[in-house]
């Protein structure tokens, strides 16, 4: 099914419960972001692409295999938006609906060591994969 | 039979672009009793209450209903119109279709439809009203000014100026209130001391001025022109009629690990103290929790030094009892408490401190005696960081919804100060806006940046985490959109204010309303912002709203000219919408009397005639003057005796009747 | 269009609110033009004390789908106790009114201040939607007591 | 007293540790863990999307399990815990979600939200009391100083974790000085160790996990201890060489309690 840009905001905002228009840009989710260097799209961009429709951008954007979902952004946001909430909303529509995981199980055992708790598996693989 | 007359407002376009008047004209004049309708575009102006004038007397109208905006704007522009052309003015009814219709819906068909329904009901109502006469009150010719800060003060000044006697009840053992802590004041820079001081010592030398310190209003009753209020004067411990004011005995108190409130904790203060110099009266308290006297019964130091005999530790908490026309609130703020923040660290690192810490640390008479310096190692930072709207603009659970008002404005002053007194000293504020309205404020923050060289980076911070005697500010540059991670010496948080925890209580005991920050609500916005919508009640200062000092000392100026405007009155008008007891069907069971909040209930032994039978019964019977007319009595009545002028059973059954007709 | 709008359910209801906090939390609502049905119309007490259950019974038998009463909140009552006597008096009510067949949800007491007027308008349209949910009040009709 | 205890995954492989040392040492404290029959991987990630159900089942049905027995559920592992409290808060809350849950699991009676969840931890400072906890304490862990390592799991969002202050948490440093040893205060305490990120992105997590172990040795700890076995793996195995040990927080609470066979 194709969506228009903004029917895949709508979509976005739905299933991620987060009212964008909440927030005020102060910035305090992407100071809190431990992984906001890593990110080509920064977590208050993510709020502000999903309330304009910019939903190509962060189709393709690498910041959704980046959020670490630590929660900091959604602790301490002052209006309450819950960017990390949008970050998952997108990553998911990105592995349901285009199929492109970003982890498959033929590199799973080159990654693995010793030590490495199932755990750590188990929610990549929730993470990353349909 | 009443002969109603119904004039329906266009409000400009407020209600005519959503109801159709016309149609509201002709439903109203099919209504039994309607002999007349028409519609005009301001009703209020003169040219509209002339035609309401012109049609009671063409059409010996005994009653009008106006279809307009809320009764609480307009109601008495009316009456008085009424009155004018010779009907009793509770003869006038309002239908609300404004504020209650055109403003809130946008069909015309539907608001059409309502305002007719709303006009319907009020017709019914008007039908049922009968004339009546306002009686009077007497006005306690003097004033209570709750709170003794700049507000307070200032408010106290201008009504005793004026002529009339004044009390102000302040809790701490000093006047002054938060402008007596802080160090200089925007935008011009001068010494908030310099200023406060002089208008300190007016009010305590003002002949009709009377200040009550370490002291708390208890109980109040009454109302406008005539409250009975209850003043606590909490123990001192000290005669205030022999103490000079020498300060030994603060020198020579053995305890002096109380941490001080002046100095927000900054440091200590002895047990037996003054907040601060200046304070008035420069008669110090005993603070009973941290006196070794009061606690182990040793110790006596005090009393032994004091030449002047004026320790007292048997001083015991005293009640007055005053009589007051009039109540100004001017309770102030505090900072909310950071406890919530900490991924700040304020909890955990003494180097990071609130703004009014800091105007502490600043002020020559503070803690440091004025040396900027860091509170764990005392030494001078080379670096600084403000972090602005902390726990303003906040949706969540910790902080406030609100704008600070001030912050913007005091950060931007002591960034100057700073930069001025210390330039090797780097200073770095983030922020979300800049809000600087008022005069000469942009000004100000633009010479901050561009004089002084301090510099705004948009965006909150994070964290501010402490890494060997350091503080690590993590944050972001919204402009340059990149990662800022900034080592500095201190950090100040521009702490949300909110209104002095205290005012809960008082406005319970006012019965004025307050809103959910604890602001107390004014009666109209923009046109009654110093009048509590408790008749009688005056708000000056932060206690309404954030305010910075200049806006504050205005709005304490309109209350005090609220206050003398009414202290001027030799009566009140009283509200003659009050309940009556028809004595014919009253059963004396006393029901009404119990649940009557005023007392304004009694019962005599009366002959009656009820209907040729001559005999002596228990009536109840109202005192109108005391009566406030909330109509509890009227429920609470099980024989249907008791009923409430302007607001009758047949009334409201009649407004019932012709909504759901 | 015309026979749907004639046919859509418009309920009946009444919301007393006590001039000091809830009339002028309406008010607010008005100035600052936040909507809700026009089904609700607003009758002026002094307080929520005033309001006898008779009112409320009144307005059902005259065909109300659907009662409101608005007080200031616990505690701040103008007249000190006011909304406290209310509370219960209505407490009491409603649950009479329940067993007449009249549904607890067409009747409600809801503390409203002079600055609430997001809360105000709010609730009416929390209020609307319920009875919207029950539909017509039609329980009652039978014991209605017509004129003709 | 005895509690439904779910264990997870890692706790019945990698993490033993955790798992074994936490059953001595209720027992030791007085009360039981109970494994629950049948557990399921709980996902080890919270789902947040509103439309995601199936993925949130293992946790009801665990919690449901719990019910039956009209005990409290305990958990242990920061991932099953996190996950655990907030599918229940969302039985609880949200009608969406309760609704189809229940329309997948067909109970007997609908589950909605009545277990109540504990951390482990929560037992010892809840139930058990760290004044008791101290009293039970045989060989106190004098001297030693120990720092915390929350993460973010347990912590946040506060709201539903209701664990503890986000910012400023406390309670394993009570732990700790119930213990005898020494709590060291440091802020990247409650800061990311990198979670999964760190099986794909190994330069992040180790930056992570180096930024933690900077603040810890500047504060002066000399170990770490942990509630979660990724973090746990994370510290040891991400970032630089310089480290300090990190262990378990039922390791420490083991040997103070004298339960250490060694």
């Amino acid at each position: 099914m194709h969506r228009t840009e903004k029917e895949q905001a709508d979509l976005i905002r739905e299933i991620s419960g987060v009212d964008t228009r909440k927030c005020m840009k102060c910035g305090k989710c992407s100071a809190s972001c431990p992984a906001y260097d890593e990110m080509d799209i920064r977590p208050h961009q993510f709020v502000s692409y999903v309330q304009n429709g910019d939903v190509k951008a962060l189709l393709e954007s690498k910041s959704i295999w980046k959020c670490l979902s630590c929660f900091a952004c959604l602790e301490r946001c002052p209006r309450d938006v819950k960017p990390a909430k949008l970050i998952e909303a997108v990553r998911l529509m990105v592995i349901r609906q285009r199929g492109e995981d970003y982890l498959s199980p033929n590199e799973v055992p080159e990654l693995l060591d010793e030590e490495l708790p199932q755990q750590l598996l188990a929610s990549a693989f929730r993470k990353y994969r349909k | 039979m009443q002969r109603i007359g119904v004039f329906v407002c266009h409000c400009g376009s407020n209600i005519a672009a959503t109801v159709d008047v016309a149609r509201v004209v002709e439903a109203a004049a099919k209504e039994p009793g309607v002999v007349h309708a028409e519609d005009y575009a301001y009703m209020c102006s003169e040219a509209g209450q002339l035609k309401i004038r012109e049609a009671i007397k063409e059409k010996n109208l005994t009653g009008i209903v106006v279809c307009s905006c809320s009764p609480r704007m307009h109601e008495n522009t009316f009456r008085q119109a009424a009155e004018r052309a010779g009907i009793n003015p509770y003869m006038v009814e309002i239908a609300n279709i404004r504020e209650h219709c055109s403003w809130i819906h946008k069909d015309m068909e539907e608001a059409t439809e309502k305002a007719v329904i709303l006009a319907r009901a009020a017709i019914a109502k008007v039908t049922l009203n009968a004339p009546l006469q306002a009686g009077t009150s007497r006005v306690v010719k003097r004033a209570l000014v709750i709170g003794g800060g700049i507000a307070g003060i200032q408010t106290a000044l201008d009504i005793a100026d004026a002529g009339y006697e004044v009390d102000i009840v302040e809790k701490t053992p000093s006047i002054g209130g938060r402008m007596s802590q802080l160090d200089k004041t925007f935008p011009t820079l001068d010494c908030s001391a310099c200023i406060l001081t002089p208008k300190m010592v007016e009010a305590a030398a003002h002949e009709k001025i009377h200040i009550y310190t370490y002291s708390e209003v208890e109980k109040v009753s009454g109302f406008v022109g005539d409250f009975t209020v209850d003043i606590r004067k909490k123990a001192r411990s000290v005669d205030m009629s022999k103490c000079t004011g020498c300060g030994v005995c603060q020198e020579k108190c053995p305890s002096k690990k109380a941490p001080s409130e002046f100095n927000r904790g900054l440091n200590t203060r002895s047990a037996i103290y003054t907040p601060f110099a200046q304070a008035i009266p420069n008669v110090p308290v005993i603070d009973r929790e941290n006196c070794i006297k009061f606690k182990t019964g040793k110790c006596g130091v005090c009393a032994k030094v004091c030449q002047a005999g004026a320790i007292d530790y048997e001083q015991k908490d005293e009640i007055v009892t005053e009589n007051y026309g009039a109540i100004v609130v001017a309770t102030g703020f505090d900072t909310i408490k950071l406890d919530q923040y900490d991924e700040y660290s304020y909890s955990t690192s003494p180097d990071v401190i609130t703004s009014l810490e800091l105007e502490r640390i600043m002020n020559a008479a503070g803690p440091t005696k004025g040396h900027l310096e860091r509170m764990s190692d005392h030494k001078p930072p080379k670096s600084m960081v403000f972090i602005q709207c902390v726990g303003s603009r906040c949706a969540d659970k910790r902080g406030k919804s609100y704008c600070s008002k001030i912050c913007c404005m005091y950060t931007a002053k002591h960034a100057m100060l700073i930069r001025d007194k210390y330039p090797d000293v780097e200073v770095t504020v983030f922020y979300i806006d800049v809000r600087t309205p008022g005069k000469n404020f942009d000004e100000f923050y633009r010479r901050a940046v561009e004089e002084y060289g301090v510099n705004y980076i948009k965006g909150q911070v994070g964290k501010v985490a402490e890494i060997g005697d350091k503080l690590l500010v993590q944050g972001v540059d919204l402009i340059d959109n990149k990662r800022i991670l900034m080592e500095t010496d201190m950090v100040v948080l521009a702490t949300a204010i909110e209104p002095n925890p205290d005012v809960r209580k008082i406005a319970t005991m006012l019965t004025a309303s307050i809103d959910t920050n604890n602001f107390l609500t004014e009666s109209h916005a923009k046109l009654r912002p110093v009048e509590s919508p408790t008749a009688g009640i005056f708000l000056s200062g932060v206690c309404q709203g954030p305010k910075d000092i200049p806006e504050t000392v205005a709005q304490a100026g309109a209350a005090a000219v609220k206050v003398v405007g009414l202290l001027a009155k030799d009566h009140l008008v009283t509200n003659p919408c009050v309940a009556k007891s028809d004595e014919l069907l009253c059963n004396g069971c006393s029901s009404c009397e119990k649940v009557c909040p005023y007392g304004a209930i009694s019962y005599v032994e009366k002959e009656v005639n009820d209907h040729g039978i001559r005999e002596n019964r228990r009536v109840a019977l109202v005192n109108s003057a005391l009566c406030q007319g909330c109509g509890a009595c009227t429920v609470a009545c099980p024989s249907g005796a008791m009923d409430l002028q302007g607001f009758s059973n047949r009334q409201i059954l009649a407004e019932v009747d012709a909504i759901c007709r | 269009m015309q026979v749907e709008k004639t046919q859509e359910f418009r309920p009946k209801i009444v919301a007393f609110c006590c001039n000091w906090c809830s009339y002028a939390g309406a008010d607010l609502a008005g100035s600052s033009r936040l909507s809700y049905p026009a089904d609700v119309k607003i009758i002026r007490v002094p307080c929520s004390c005033r309001v006898n259950p008779m009112f409320i019974l009144r307005a059902f038998q005259r065909g109300a789908d659907g009662v409101i009463l608005c007080g200031c909140h616990p505690g701040d009552c103008h007249y000190t106790t006011g909304n406290y006597y209310a509370r219960r008096r209505m407490t009491l009510l409603f649950s009479m009114l329940d067993y007449l067949g009249v549904e607890n949800g067409r009747t409600r007491v809801e503390w409203v201040s002079a600055a609430e007027g997001v809360k105000f308008s709010a609730t009416m349209n929390e209020f609307v939607a319920k009875i919207h949910s029950l539909g017509e009040n039609v329980r009652l009709e039978d014991l209605r007591c017509k004129r003709d | 007293m005895v509690y439904s205890y779910y264990p997870g995954c890692t706790l019945k492989n990698k993490a033993q540790d955790l798992d074994r040392y936490a059953r001595m040492s209720a027992e030791a404290l007085g009360f039981t863990l109970e494994e629950i029959k049948e557990w399921q991987c709980c996902g080890a990630v919270y789902p947040q999307a509103s439309d995601e159900i199936a993925t949130k089942l293992s946790a009801v049905r665990a919690l449901n399990d719990a019910k039956e027995k009209k005990q409290d559920l305990v958990t242990l592992c920061s991932a099953c815990h996190h996950v655990i409290k907030r599918v229940n808060d969302d039985m609880r809350h949200v009608e969406d979600i309760r609704t189809k849950a229940n329309n997948y699991l067909k109970l007997d009676t609908p589950y909605e939200g009545e277990t109540q969840v504990l951390h482990f931890l929560e037992v010892l400072r809840d139930r058990v009391g760290f004044e008791k906890l101290k009293e039970k304490v045989v060989k106190p862990l004098t001297g030693r100083k120990i720092g915390a390592y929350y993460g973010c799991l347990l912590l946040r969002p506060s709201g539903v974790m209701a664990f503890d202050d986000p910012e400023n948490p406390t309670i394993i440093e009570d732990f700790i000085r119930a213990l005898g040893a020494e709590a060291v205060v440091y802020p990247y305490r409650n800061e990311c160790c990198g979670g999964y990120i760190s099986l794909k992105e190994k330069a992040l997590a180790g930056s992570l996990v180096d930024q933690v172990m900077e603040s810890a040795m500047d504060k002066g700890a000399q170990e770490l201890i942990t509630a979660c076995p990724l973090c746990l793996y994370n510290l040891k195995n991400s970032g630089a060489a310089r480290k300090l040990p990190v262990r378990y927080i039922t390791e420490l609470l083991a040997e103070a309690l004298g339960l250490m066979t060694e």
